[in-house]
Protein backbone atom coordinates (compact mmCIF):
# COMPACT_ATOMS: atom_id res chain seq x y z
CA UNK A 1 0.00 0.00 0.00
CA UNK A 2 1.32 3.33 -0.95
CA UNK A 3 0.71 7.03 0.68
CA UNK A 4 0.92 9.81 -1.11
CA UNK A 5 2.31 12.30 1.25
CA UNK A 6 2.03 16.04 0.76
CA UNK A 7 4.16 18.24 2.66
CA UNK A 8 3.57 22.05 2.72
CA UNK A 9 6.79 23.76 2.04
CA UNK A 10 7.69 26.72 3.83
CA UNK A 11 9.94 29.32 2.55
CA UNK A 12 11.94 29.34 5.89
CA UNK A 13 11.61 27.91 9.86
CA UNK A 14 9.66 31.33 10.79
CA UNK A 15 7.32 30.58 8.31
CA UNK A 16 6.79 26.48 9.21
CA UNK A 17 6.63 28.08 13.14
CA UNK A 18 3.91 30.03 12.12
CA UNK A 19 2.00 27.13 10.24
CA UNK A 20 2.24 25.41 13.77
CA UNK A 21 1.26 28.39 16.11
CA UNK A 22 -1.77 28.66 14.09
CA UNK A 23 -2.90 25.42 13.71
CA UNK A 24 -2.07 25.39 17.47
CA UNK A 25 -5.01 27.93 17.71
CA UNK A 26 -2.76 29.26 20.54
CA UNK A 27 -1.62 32.89 21.09
CA UNK A 28 1.48 34.19 19.91
CA UNK A 29 2.45 36.00 23.25
CA UNK A 30 2.10 32.82 25.03
CA UNK A 31 3.47 29.60 22.80
CA UNK A 32 3.29 26.27 24.41
CA UNK A 33 7.06 25.80 23.59
CA UNK A 34 7.60 22.33 24.54
CA UNK A 35 4.56 21.38 22.35
CA UNK A 36 5.16 23.70 19.20
CA UNK A 37 9.09 22.67 19.70
CA UNK A 38 7.68 18.73 19.21
CA UNK A 39 5.57 19.07 16.57
CA UNK A 40 8.37 21.30 14.93
CA UNK A 41 10.85 17.96 14.90
CA UNK A 42 8.18 16.24 13.85
CA UNK A 43 7.66 18.04 10.60
CA UNK A 44 11.50 18.13 10.19
CA UNK A 45 11.49 14.54 10.85
CA UNK A 46 8.62 13.93 8.28
CA UNK A 47 10.61 15.65 5.98
CA UNK A 48 13.67 13.35 6.68
CA UNK A 49 11.20 10.11 5.83
CA UNK A 50 10.30 11.84 2.31
CA UNK A 51 14.02 12.11 1.31
CA UNK A 52 13.00 15.88 1.41
CA UNK A 53 16.31 17.70 2.17
CA UNK A 54 16.40 20.08 5.25
CA UNK A 55 18.08 23.02 4.86
CA UNK A 56 20.06 24.65 7.79
CA UNK A 57 18.27 26.77 8.66
CA UNK A 58 15.64 24.57 10.06
CA UNK A 59 18.08 22.83 11.95
CA UNK A 60 19.58 26.15 13.03
CA UNK A 61 15.75 27.09 14.73
CA UNK A 62 15.12 23.08 16.02
CA UNK A 63 18.57 23.75 18.08
CA UNK A 64 16.78 26.96 19.20
CA UNK A 65 13.54 25.92 20.37
CA UNK A 66 15.06 23.38 22.49
CA UNK A 67 17.75 25.78 23.68
CA UNK A 68 15.27 27.90 24.55
CA UNK A 69 12.52 25.23 25.94
CA UNK A 70 15.52 23.49 28.20
CA UNK A 71 16.52 27.07 29.80
CA UNK A 72 12.53 27.51 30.87
CA UNK A 73 13.15 24.24 32.52
CA UNK A 74 16.60 25.06 34.21
CA UNK A 75 16.45 29.17 34.00
CA UNK A 76 19.09 29.66 36.23
CA UNK A 77 21.92 27.00 34.98
CA UNK A 78 21.94 28.55 31.02
CA UNK A 79 20.82 32.48 31.07
CA UNK A 80 24.85 33.84 31.18
CA UNK A 81 26.07 31.07 28.71
CA UNK A 82 26.92 32.65 25.35
CA UNK A 83 25.96 30.52 22.29
CA UNK A 84 28.32 28.87 19.42
CA UNK A 85 27.42 32.19 16.82
CA UNK A 86 24.45 31.30 14.82
CA UNK A 87 24.72 32.87 11.23
CA UNK A 88 21.38 33.91 10.58
CA UNK A 89 19.35 34.17 13.55
CA UNK A 90 20.10 34.24 17.74
CA UNK A 91 16.96 34.03 19.77
CA UNK A 92 18.02 33.91 23.94
CA UNK A 93 14.63 34.05 24.90
CA UNK A 94 10.97 33.17 24.18
CA UNK A 95 10.38 37.19 24.13
CA UNK A 96 12.92 37.65 21.29
CA UNK A 97 11.43 34.72 19.51
CA UNK A 98 7.91 36.33 19.70
CA UNK A 99 9.51 39.20 18.90
CA UNK A 100 11.19 37.82 15.55
CA UNK A 101 7.75 35.93 15.04
CA UNK A 102 6.05 39.09 14.82
CA UNK A 103 8.74 40.70 13.02
CA UNK A 104 8.09 37.84 10.38
CA UNK A 105 4.73 38.05 10.41
CA UNK A 106 4.80 41.92 9.32
CA UNK A 107 6.98 41.56 6.19
CA UNK A 108 4.70 38.80 5.33
CA UNK A 109 1.48 40.88 5.03
CA UNK A 110 3.58 43.28 3.51
CA UNK A 111 4.34 40.98 1.24
CA UNK A 112 0.93 39.59 -0.05
CA UNK A 113 0.38 43.73 0.01
CA UNK A 114 2.68 43.81 -2.42
CA UNK A 115 1.78 40.64 -4.40
CA UNK A 116 -1.77 42.24 -4.44
CA UNK A 117 0.19 45.50 -6.58
CA UNK A 118 2.06 42.93 -8.83
CA UNK A 119 -0.89 41.45 -9.83
CA UNK A 120 -2.80 44.39 -10.50
CA UNK A 121 -0.23 46.28 -12.12
CA UNK A 122 0.07 42.70 -14.36
CA UNK A 123 -2.75 44.17 -15.97
CA UNK A 124 -1.82 47.08 -17.00
CA UNK A 125 0.26 46.89 -20.31
CA UNK A 126 2.76 49.92 -21.20
CA UNK A 127 3.01 50.96 -25.00
CA UNK A 128 6.03 48.22 -26.69
CA UNK A 129 9.11 50.06 -28.28
CA UNK A 130 10.08 47.02 -29.75
CA UNK A 131 13.66 47.06 -30.47
CA UNK A 132 14.56 49.41 -33.75
CA UNK A 133 13.51 52.77 -34.10
CA UNK A 134 9.70 53.18 -33.42
CA UNK A 135 8.29 55.43 -36.54
CA UNK A 136 5.91 57.06 -34.09
CA UNK A 137 8.76 57.58 -31.37
CA UNK A 138 11.31 59.21 -33.11
CA UNK A 139 11.77 63.03 -34.42
CA UNK A 140 12.45 60.76 -37.92
CA UNK A 141 8.70 60.15 -37.32
CA UNK A 142 7.78 63.52 -38.59
CA UNK A 143 8.60 61.96 -42.54
CA UNK A 144 5.93 59.03 -41.08
CA UNK A 145 3.91 60.91 -39.64
CA UNK A 146 3.63 62.56 -42.85
CA UNK A 147 2.16 59.88 -43.88
CA UNK A 148 -0.77 61.69 -44.59
CA UNK A 149 0.62 63.47 -47.09
CA UNK A 150 3.29 61.11 -48.72
CA UNK A 151 1.05 58.84 -50.11
CA UNK A 152 -0.33 61.66 -51.92
CA UNK A 153 3.55 62.17 -53.04
CA UNK A 154 3.57 58.63 -53.98
CA UNK A 155 0.20 58.86 -56.24
CA UNK A 156 1.69 62.01 -57.85
CA UNK A 157 4.75 60.33 -58.51
CA UNK A 158 2.98 57.12 -59.83
CA UNK A 159 0.62 59.30 -62.37
CA UNK A 160 4.38 60.22 -63.59
CA UNK A 161 5.75 57.03 -63.76
CA UNK A 162 2.43 56.22 -65.70
CA UNK A 163 3.03 59.18 -68.14
CA UNK A 164 6.94 57.68 -68.97
CA UNK A 165 5.22 54.31 -69.55
CA UNK A 166 3.44 55.70 -72.28
CA UNK A 167 6.88 57.13 -74.11
CA UNK A 168 9.28 54.54 -75.25
CA UNK A 169 12.56 55.42 -73.26
CA UNK A 170 16.07 54.05 -73.12
CA UNK A 171 17.79 53.23 -69.90
CA UNK A 172 20.86 54.39 -69.33
CA UNK A 173 22.69 53.05 -66.34
CA UNK A 174 24.29 55.71 -65.07
CA UNK A 175 24.58 55.89 -61.06
CA UNK A 176 22.26 57.29 -59.10
CA UNK A 177 22.91 60.44 -57.22
CA UNK A 178 20.49 61.09 -54.45
CA UNK A 179 23.02 64.10 -53.27
CA UNK A 180 22.99 65.98 -56.73
CA UNK A 181 19.30 65.97 -56.82
CA UNK A 182 18.62 67.56 -53.48
CA UNK A 183 21.44 70.03 -54.60
CA UNK A 184 19.48 70.68 -57.58
CA UNK A 185 16.05 70.90 -56.03
CA UNK A 186 17.36 72.71 -52.76
CA UNK A 187 18.44 75.22 -55.91
CA UNK A 188 15.67 75.61 -57.62
CA UNK A 189 13.63 76.55 -54.47
CA UNK A 190 16.38 78.84 -53.00
CA UNK A 191 15.26 81.56 -55.85
CA UNK A 192 11.36 80.97 -54.92
CA UNK A 193 9.63 81.86 -51.93
CA UNK A 194 6.52 80.83 -53.29
CA UNK A 195 7.61 77.20 -53.71
CA UNK A 196 7.98 75.06 -57.02
CA UNK A 197 5.25 72.61 -58.20
CA UNK A 198 6.24 68.94 -57.37
CA UNK A 199 5.36 67.81 -61.09
CA UNK A 200 7.98 70.65 -62.24
CA UNK A 201 10.97 68.51 -60.47
CA UNK A 202 10.47 65.94 -63.01
CA UNK A 203 10.96 67.23 -66.87
CA UNK A 204 9.58 64.99 -69.58
CA UNK A 205 11.65 62.62 -70.53
CA UNK A 206 13.50 61.21 -67.91
CA UNK A 207 15.04 57.79 -67.04
CA UNK A 208 13.49 55.96 -64.11
CA UNK A 209 16.84 56.01 -62.35
CA UNK A 210 16.57 59.39 -62.27
CA UNK A 211 12.82 59.52 -61.14
CA UNK A 212 13.65 57.57 -58.39
CA UNK A 213 16.74 59.56 -57.48
CA UNK A 214 14.56 62.65 -57.66
CA UNK A 215 12.25 60.83 -55.40
CA UNK A 216 14.13 59.75 -52.55
CA UNK A 217 16.02 63.38 -52.76
CA UNK A 218 12.94 64.55 -52.29
CA UNK A 219 11.81 62.50 -49.08
CA UNK A 220 15.88 62.79 -48.07
CA UNK A 221 14.91 66.87 -47.83
CA UNK A 222 11.50 65.86 -45.64
CA UNK A 223 13.67 64.18 -43.26
CA UNK A 224 16.45 66.63 -43.04
CA UNK A 225 13.31 69.20 -42.61
CA UNK A 226 15.05 71.50 -45.36
CA UNK A 227 11.83 71.49 -47.27
CA UNK A 228 8.37 71.27 -46.59
CA UNK A 229 5.50 69.34 -49.33
CA UNK A 230 2.34 70.82 -49.51
CA UNK A 231 -1.14 69.91 -50.85
CA UNK A 232 -3.21 72.90 -51.40
CA UNK A 233 -6.08 71.05 -52.44
CA UNK A 234 -7.26 66.99 -51.43
CA UNK A 235 -6.66 66.09 -54.91
CA UNK A 236 -4.50 68.89 -56.41
CA UNK A 237 -0.94 69.11 -57.04
CA UNK A 238 1.77 68.60 -54.47
CA UNK A 239 3.66 72.22 -53.95
CA UNK A 240 7.24 72.15 -52.61
CA UNK A 241 8.64 74.52 -50.18
CA UNK A 242 11.66 75.63 -48.51
CA UNK A 243 10.81 75.04 -44.96
CA UNK A 244 11.15 77.90 -42.44
CA UNK A 245 12.80 78.31 -39.23
CA UNK A 246 11.72 76.05 -36.15
CA UNK A 247 8.28 76.26 -35.15
CA UNK A 248 6.74 77.72 -38.47
CA UNK A 249 5.83 75.26 -41.16
CA UNK A 250 4.89 72.22 -39.37
CA UNK A 251 1.73 72.74 -39.96
CA UNK A 252 1.95 71.83 -43.17
CA UNK A 253 2.98 68.18 -42.98
CA UNK B 1 -17.26 44.65 -23.62
CA UNK B 2 -17.47 47.49 -25.25
CA UNK B 3 -15.27 46.70 -28.71
CA UNK B 4 -14.03 50.74 -28.96
CA UNK B 5 -11.81 50.65 -25.50
CA UNK B 6 -10.29 47.24 -26.89
CA UNK B 7 -9.25 48.27 -30.26
CA UNK B 8 -7.82 51.59 -28.55
CA UNK B 9 -6.02 49.17 -26.21
CA UNK B 10 -4.57 47.04 -28.71
CA UNK B 11 -3.63 49.90 -31.37
CA UNK B 12 -1.76 51.38 -28.25
CA UNK B 13 0.44 48.85 -26.94
CA UNK B 14 1.17 47.22 -30.37
CA UNK B 15 4.71 47.39 -31.73
CA UNK B 16 4.04 46.47 -35.32
CA UNK B 17 0.90 47.66 -36.98
CA UNK B 18 -1.98 45.73 -36.90
CA UNK B 19 -4.39 44.82 -39.33
CA UNK B 20 -8.06 44.77 -39.05
CA UNK B 21 -8.82 41.07 -39.32
CA UNK B 22 -5.76 40.71 -36.96
CA UNK B 23 -7.48 42.80 -34.49
CA UNK B 24 -11.13 41.27 -35.39
CA UNK B 25 -9.62 37.58 -34.14
CA UNK B 26 -8.03 39.40 -30.78
CA UNK B 27 -10.90 41.13 -29.77
CA UNK B 28 -13.42 38.14 -31.19
CA UNK B 29 -15.38 40.64 -33.05
CA UNK B 30 -15.79 41.13 -36.77
CA UNK B 31 -13.92 42.81 -39.61
CA UNK B 32 -16.14 45.26 -40.50
CA UNK B 33 -17.19 46.03 -37.04
CA UNK B 34 -13.37 46.77 -36.30
CA UNK B 35 -13.06 48.98 -39.41
CA UNK B 36 -16.04 50.84 -38.26
CA UNK B 37 -14.31 51.28 -34.47
CA UNK B 38 -11.23 52.31 -36.12
CA UNK B 39 -12.51 55.17 -38.24
CA UNK B 40 -14.35 56.06 -35.13
CA UNK B 41 -11.02 56.18 -33.09
CA UNK B 42 -9.92 57.95 -36.20
CA UNK B 43 -12.55 60.62 -36.13
CA UNK B 44 -12.11 60.99 -32.43
CA UNK B 45 -8.37 61.65 -32.45
CA UNK B 46 -8.24 63.79 -35.62
CA UNK B 47 -9.82 66.32 -33.30
CA UNK B 48 -8.06 69.80 -32.55
CA UNK B 49 -7.42 68.75 -28.62
CA UNK B 50 -5.51 65.59 -29.25
CA UNK B 51 -2.14 64.97 -29.68
CA UNK B 52 -2.65 61.06 -30.99
CA UNK B 53 -3.86 59.56 -34.20
CA UNK B 54 -4.55 56.60 -35.59
CA UNK B 55 -2.29 55.91 -38.49
CA UNK B 56 -3.03 53.16 -41.07
CA UNK B 57 0.82 51.91 -42.27
CA UNK B 58 2.43 48.73 -43.60
CA UNK B 59 -0.83 47.36 -43.95
CA UNK B 60 -1.88 48.18 -40.52
CA UNK B 61 -3.34 50.69 -37.85
CA UNK B 62 -1.41 51.86 -34.95
CA UNK B 63 -1.53 55.29 -32.61
CA UNK B 64 1.34 57.64 -33.28
CA UNK B 65 1.75 61.15 -32.46
CA UNK B 66 0.07 64.00 -34.48
CA UNK B 67 3.20 65.66 -37.07
CA UNK B 68 2.63 68.65 -35.18
CA UNK B 69 3.52 67.43 -32.15
CA UNK B 70 6.99 66.63 -33.62
CA UNK B 71 9.06 69.71 -32.39
CA UNK B 72 7.81 68.95 -28.78
CA UNK B 73 8.49 65.03 -29.17
CA UNK B 74 12.02 65.67 -30.55
CA UNK B 75 13.06 67.82 -27.38
CA UNK B 76 12.22 64.44 -25.22
CA UNK B 77 14.50 62.28 -27.61
CA UNK B 78 16.85 64.72 -28.38
CA UNK B 79 17.95 62.73 -31.61
CA UNK B 80 18.89 59.99 -29.29
CA UNK B 81 16.57 57.56 -30.84
CA UNK B 82 16.98 59.36 -34.26
CA UNK B 83 19.21 58.05 -37.09
CA UNK B 84 19.34 59.34 -40.85
CA UNK B 85 20.40 57.15 -43.68
CA UNK B 86 23.63 58.26 -44.98
CA UNK B 87 23.63 59.06 -48.73
CA UNK B 88 25.16 55.69 -49.50
CA UNK B 89 22.64 53.68 -47.64
CA UNK B 90 19.51 55.84 -49.25
CA UNK B 91 20.98 54.82 -52.67
CA UNK B 92 21.81 51.33 -51.84
CA UNK B 93 17.74 51.33 -50.52
CA UNK B 94 16.31 52.72 -53.59
CA UNK B 95 18.36 49.96 -55.64
CA UNK B 96 16.95 47.19 -53.90
CA UNK B 97 13.33 48.61 -53.36
CA UNK B 98 12.88 48.98 -57.19
CA UNK B 99 14.59 45.72 -58.15
CA UNK B 100 13.79 43.36 -55.58
CA UNK B 101 14.84 40.49 -55.17
CA UNK B 102 18.49 41.52 -56.12
CA UNK B 103 21.81 40.25 -55.46
CA UNK B 104 24.58 42.65 -53.77
CA UNK B 105 26.28 42.26 -57.41
CA UNK B 106 22.95 44.08 -59.37
CA UNK B 107 23.58 46.60 -57.04
CA UNK B 108 27.24 47.34 -57.13
CA UNK B 109 26.33 46.89 -60.54
CA UNK B 110 23.54 49.73 -60.84
CA UNK B 111 26.08 51.89 -57.70
CA UNK B 112 29.15 51.22 -59.34
CA UNK B 113 30.55 50.62 -56.17
CA UNK B 114 31.20 48.32 -53.45
CA UNK B 115 28.48 47.80 -50.76
CA UNK B 116 29.06 45.06 -48.40
CA UNK B 117 28.90 47.79 -45.81
CA UNK B 118 26.31 49.38 -46.63
CA UNK B 119 23.88 46.07 -46.60
CA UNK B 120 25.24 45.24 -43.27
CA UNK B 121 23.79 48.59 -42.12
CA UNK B 122 20.81 48.45 -44.02
CA UNK B 123 20.73 44.68 -42.57
CA UNK B 124 21.25 45.92 -38.84
CA UNK B 125 18.74 48.80 -39.31
CA UNK B 126 16.07 46.14 -40.30
CA UNK B 127 15.13 47.73 -43.75
CA UNK B 128 16.48 45.02 -45.86
CA UNK B 129 16.36 41.71 -45.40
CA UNK B 130 17.92 38.35 -47.40
CA UNK B 131 15.05 37.15 -48.95
CA UNK B 132 16.72 33.77 -50.59
CA UNK B 133 19.56 32.93 -52.87
CA UNK B 134 19.66 33.16 -57.07
CA UNK B 135 19.82 30.28 -58.90
CA UNK B 136 23.06 30.85 -60.55
CA UNK B 137 26.41 30.33 -59.85
CA UNK B 138 27.86 30.70 -56.53
CA UNK B 139 23.96 30.75 -55.36
CA UNK B 140 24.32 34.50 -54.06
CA UNK B 141 22.69 35.94 -51.73
CA UNK B 142 19.00 38.09 -52.79
CA UNK B 143 18.26 41.06 -50.89
CA UNK B 144 14.73 43.02 -50.70
CA UNK B 145 12.90 45.29 -48.19
CA UNK B 146 11.84 44.82 -45.00
CA UNK B 147 8.03 45.96 -43.27
CA UNK B 148 10.58 48.09 -41.39
CA UNK B 149 11.02 49.30 -44.21
CA UNK B 150 7.37 50.56 -45.34
CA UNK B 151 7.34 51.70 -41.58
CA UNK B 152 10.18 53.85 -41.94
CA UNK B 153 9.06 55.84 -45.21
CA UNK B 154 5.23 55.55 -44.05
CA UNK B 155 3.78 53.53 -46.88
CA UNK B 156 0.92 51.09 -46.48
CA UNK B 157 2.43 48.52 -48.37
CA UNK B 158 5.30 47.81 -51.63
CA UNK B 159 2.51 48.49 -54.28
CA UNK B 160 2.47 52.38 -52.90
CA UNK B 161 6.18 52.48 -53.73
CA UNK B 162 5.77 53.32 -57.72
CA UNK B 163 7.11 50.02 -59.47
CA UNK B 164 8.05 51.29 -63.10
CA UNK B 165 6.48 48.72 -65.39
CA UNK B 166 8.97 49.10 -67.84
CA UNK B 167 12.69 50.70 -67.39
CA UNK B 168 14.29 47.51 -65.95
CA UNK B 169 16.73 45.70 -68.32
CA UNK C 1 0.31 75.25 -29.72
CA UNK C 2 -2.86 74.37 -27.17
CA UNK C 3 -0.96 72.45 -24.19
CA UNK C 4 -2.61 69.02 -24.19
CA UNK C 5 -2.28 67.74 -27.25
CA UNK C 6 1.42 68.16 -26.72
CA UNK C 7 1.17 66.43 -23.27
CA UNK C 8 -1.00 64.16 -24.88
CA UNK C 9 1.92 63.29 -27.09
CA UNK C 10 4.37 63.09 -24.53
CA UNK C 11 2.88 60.57 -22.16
CA UNK C 12 2.46 58.51 -25.07
CA UNK C 13 5.84 58.59 -26.81
CA UNK C 14 7.88 58.22 -23.81
CA UNK C 15 9.53 55.13 -22.30
CA UNK C 16 9.85 56.07 -18.80
CA UNK C 17 7.06 57.89 -16.48
CA UNK C 18 7.31 61.55 -17.13
CA UNK C 19 7.80 63.73 -13.88
CA UNK C 20 4.98 66.85 -14.52
CA UNK C 21 8.19 69.30 -14.03
CA UNK C 22 9.94 67.04 -17.19
CA UNK C 23 6.89 67.94 -18.99
CA UNK C 24 6.82 71.62 -18.39
CA UNK C 25 10.29 71.92 -18.84
CA UNK C 26 9.85 70.59 -23.01
CA UNK C 27 6.38 71.85 -23.02
CA UNK C 28 7.75 75.27 -22.64
CA UNK C 29 4.97 75.42 -20.24
CA UNK C 30 4.24 75.67 -16.38
CA UNK C 31 4.14 72.76 -14.22
CA UNK C 32 0.89 74.08 -12.30
CA UNK C 33 -0.83 73.73 -15.99
CA UNK C 34 0.66 70.70 -16.73
CA UNK C 35 -0.65 69.11 -13.99
CA UNK C 36 -4.08 70.78 -14.71
CA UNK C 37 -4.22 69.51 -18.00
CA UNK C 38 -3.09 65.80 -16.68
CA UNK C 39 -5.97 65.61 -14.29
CA UNK C 40 -7.99 66.57 -17.52
CA UNK C 41 -7.17 63.69 -19.27
CA UNK C 42 -6.90 61.50 -16.55
CA UNK C 43 -10.77 62.77 -16.66
CA UNK C 44 -11.29 62.38 -20.30
CA UNK C 45 -9.79 58.64 -20.44
CA UNK C 46 -11.27 57.88 -17.33
CA UNK C 47 -14.45 57.16 -19.20
CA UNK C 48 -16.12 54.45 -20.13
CA UNK C 49 -15.60 54.44 -23.72
CA UNK C 50 -11.61 54.23 -23.45
CA UNK C 51 -9.12 52.03 -23.01
CA UNK C 52 -6.51 53.60 -22.22
CA UNK C 53 -5.69 55.25 -18.76
CA UNK C 54 -3.23 58.24 -17.87
CA UNK C 55 -1.06 56.08 -15.12
CA UNK C 56 0.74 57.71 -11.93
CA UNK C 57 3.70 55.69 -11.37
CA UNK C 58 7.09 56.19 -10.14
CA UNK C 59 7.06 59.84 -9.71
CA UNK C 60 5.83 60.37 -13.05
CA UNK C 61 3.17 59.90 -15.45
CA UNK C 62 2.70 57.76 -18.44
CA UNK C 63 -0.10 55.80 -20.67
CA UNK C 64 -0.94 52.54 -20.37
CA UNK C 65 -4.01 50.46 -20.93
CA UNK C 66 -6.86 50.10 -18.69
CA UNK C 67 -6.86 47.27 -16.42
CA UNK C 68 -10.21 45.88 -18.16
CA UNK C 69 -8.12 45.76 -21.23
CA UNK C 70 -5.96 42.83 -19.81
CA UNK C 71 -7.23 39.64 -21.27
CA UNK C 72 -7.53 40.90 -24.58
CA UNK C 73 -3.81 42.53 -24.60
CA UNK C 74 -2.50 39.68 -22.86
CA UNK C 75 -4.17 37.40 -25.98
CA UNK C 76 -1.77 39.42 -28.25
CA UNK C 77 1.45 39.48 -26.56
CA UNK C 78 0.40 35.56 -25.65
CA UNK C 79 1.22 35.67 -21.93
CA UNK C 80 4.63 37.42 -21.94
CA UNK C 81 3.40 39.35 -19.13
CA UNK C 82 2.63 36.54 -16.48
CA UNK C 83 6.10 36.45 -14.95
CA UNK C 84 5.72 36.55 -11.01
CA UNK C 85 7.83 37.22 -8.08
CA UNK C 86 8.33 33.79 -6.19
CA UNK C 87 7.74 33.79 -2.70
CA UNK C 88 11.11 33.95 -1.63
CA UNK C 89 11.64 37.13 -3.72
CA UNK C 90 9.03 38.66 -2.41
CA UNK C 91 9.14 38.60 1.34
CA UNK C 92 12.68 39.45 0.71
CA UNK C 93 11.96 42.68 -1.46
CA UNK C 94 9.18 43.36 1.12
CA UNK C 95 12.01 43.72 3.94
CA UNK C 96 14.32 45.79 1.75
CA UNK C 97 11.54 48.37 0.68
CA UNK C 98 10.49 49.01 4.32
CA UNK C 99 13.73 48.47 5.06
CA UNK C 100 16.18 49.84 3.25
CA UNK C 101 19.01 50.65 3.12
CA UNK C 102 19.34 47.26 4.77
CA UNK C 103 22.34 44.90 4.80
CA UNK C 104 21.84 41.14 3.20
CA UNK C 105 22.74 40.08 7.32
CA UNK C 106 19.72 42.31 8.30
CA UNK C 107 17.65 40.85 5.49
CA UNK C 108 18.27 37.16 6.64
CA UNK C 109 18.01 37.68 10.46
CA UNK C 110 13.87 38.71 9.51
CA UNK C 111 13.23 36.50 6.90
CA UNK C 112 15.50 33.46 8.93
CA UNK C 113 17.04 31.73 5.82
CA UNK C 114 20.26 32.46 3.16
CA UNK C 115 19.36 35.09 1.32
CA UNK C 116 22.12 35.20 -1.53
CA UNK C 117 20.60 33.75 -4.59
CA UNK C 118 17.56 35.95 -4.25
CA UNK C 119 19.41 39.07 -3.83
CA UNK C 120 21.37 38.24 -7.23
CA UNK C 121 18.22 37.48 -8.92
CA UNK C 122 16.30 40.76 -7.77
CA UNK C 123 19.54 42.99 -9.21
CA UNK C 124 19.37 41.67 -12.05
CA UNK C 125 15.74 42.27 -11.92
CA UNK C 126 17.30 45.89 -11.33
CA UNK C 127 14.31 45.53 -8.37
CA UNK C 128 17.18 46.32 -5.89
CA UNK C 129 20.41 47.89 -6.21
CA UNK C 130 23.15 48.52 -3.95
CA UNK C 131 23.28 52.07 -2.07
CA UNK C 132 26.68 51.92 -0.41
CA UNK C 133 27.90 50.42 2.37
CA UNK C 134 27.28 50.19 6.39
CA UNK C 135 29.90 51.79 8.80
CA UNK C 136 30.49 48.77 10.43
CA UNK C 137 33.21 45.53 10.47
CA UNK C 138 33.14 44.34 7.18
CA UNK C 139 31.70 46.96 5.35
CA UNK C 140 28.59 45.28 4.18
CA UNK C 141 26.90 46.38 1.28
CA UNK C 142 23.65 48.13 1.92
CA UNK C 143 20.78 47.45 -0.38
CA UNK C 144 17.81 49.73 -1.79
CA UNK C 145 15.14 49.35 -3.96
CA UNK C 146 15.06 51.33 -7.60
CA UNK C 147 12.65 53.12 -9.66
CA UNK C 148 11.91 49.83 -11.52
CA UNK C 149 10.72 48.65 -8.15
CA UNK C 150 8.13 51.57 -8.08
CA UNK C 151 6.74 50.87 -11.69
CA UNK C 152 7.08 46.43 -11.26
CA UNK C 153 4.18 47.19 -8.42
CA UNK C 154 2.43 50.22 -9.79
CA UNK C 155 3.62 52.77 -6.74
CA UNK C 156 3.38 56.33 -7.24
CA UNK C 157 6.54 56.38 -4.58
CA UNK C 158 7.78 54.97 -1.66
CA UNK C 159 5.48 56.49 0.29
CA UNK C 160 2.79 54.72 -1.04
CA UNK C 161 4.04 51.25 0.02
CA UNK C 162 1.19 49.83 1.76
CA UNK C 163 1.25 50.29 5.19
CA UNK C 164 -0.55 47.24 7.46
CA UNK C 165 -2.60 48.37 10.40
CA UNK C 166 -1.05 45.82 12.86
CA UNK C 167 1.70 43.65 12.99
CA UNK C 168 4.54 45.82 13.53
CA UNK C 169 6.42 45.20 16.36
Amino acid sequence: MEYQVRLPVFEGPFALLFHLIEKAEVDIYDIPLAEITAQYLEHLQAMRDLDLEVASEFLVMAATLLKLKSRKLLPAVFTAEAEEGEALFSIESQEELVQRLLEYRYFRTVAEELRKCEQAQKRVYLRRLGGGTALVVNPEDELSAAGVTLPALLQAFRRLLAEQERQPQEVVAEEISVDKKMREIMRLLGRKNEGVDFLSLFPGRVAVHEIVATFFALLELVRRRKILLWQPDPLGSLVIMRRAKQGEGSKWI
Amino acid sequence: MDLKPLVEALLFVTEEPLAADKIAEIAGAGTKEVRRVISELQAEYSQAGRGLQVLEIARGFQLATKAEMAPVVEKLFKGENSYTLSQAALETLAVIAYRQPVTRLDVEAIRGVKVDGVLETLQKRRLIRTVGRKAAPGRPVLYGTTRQFLKYFGLKDLDELPRPEQGKE
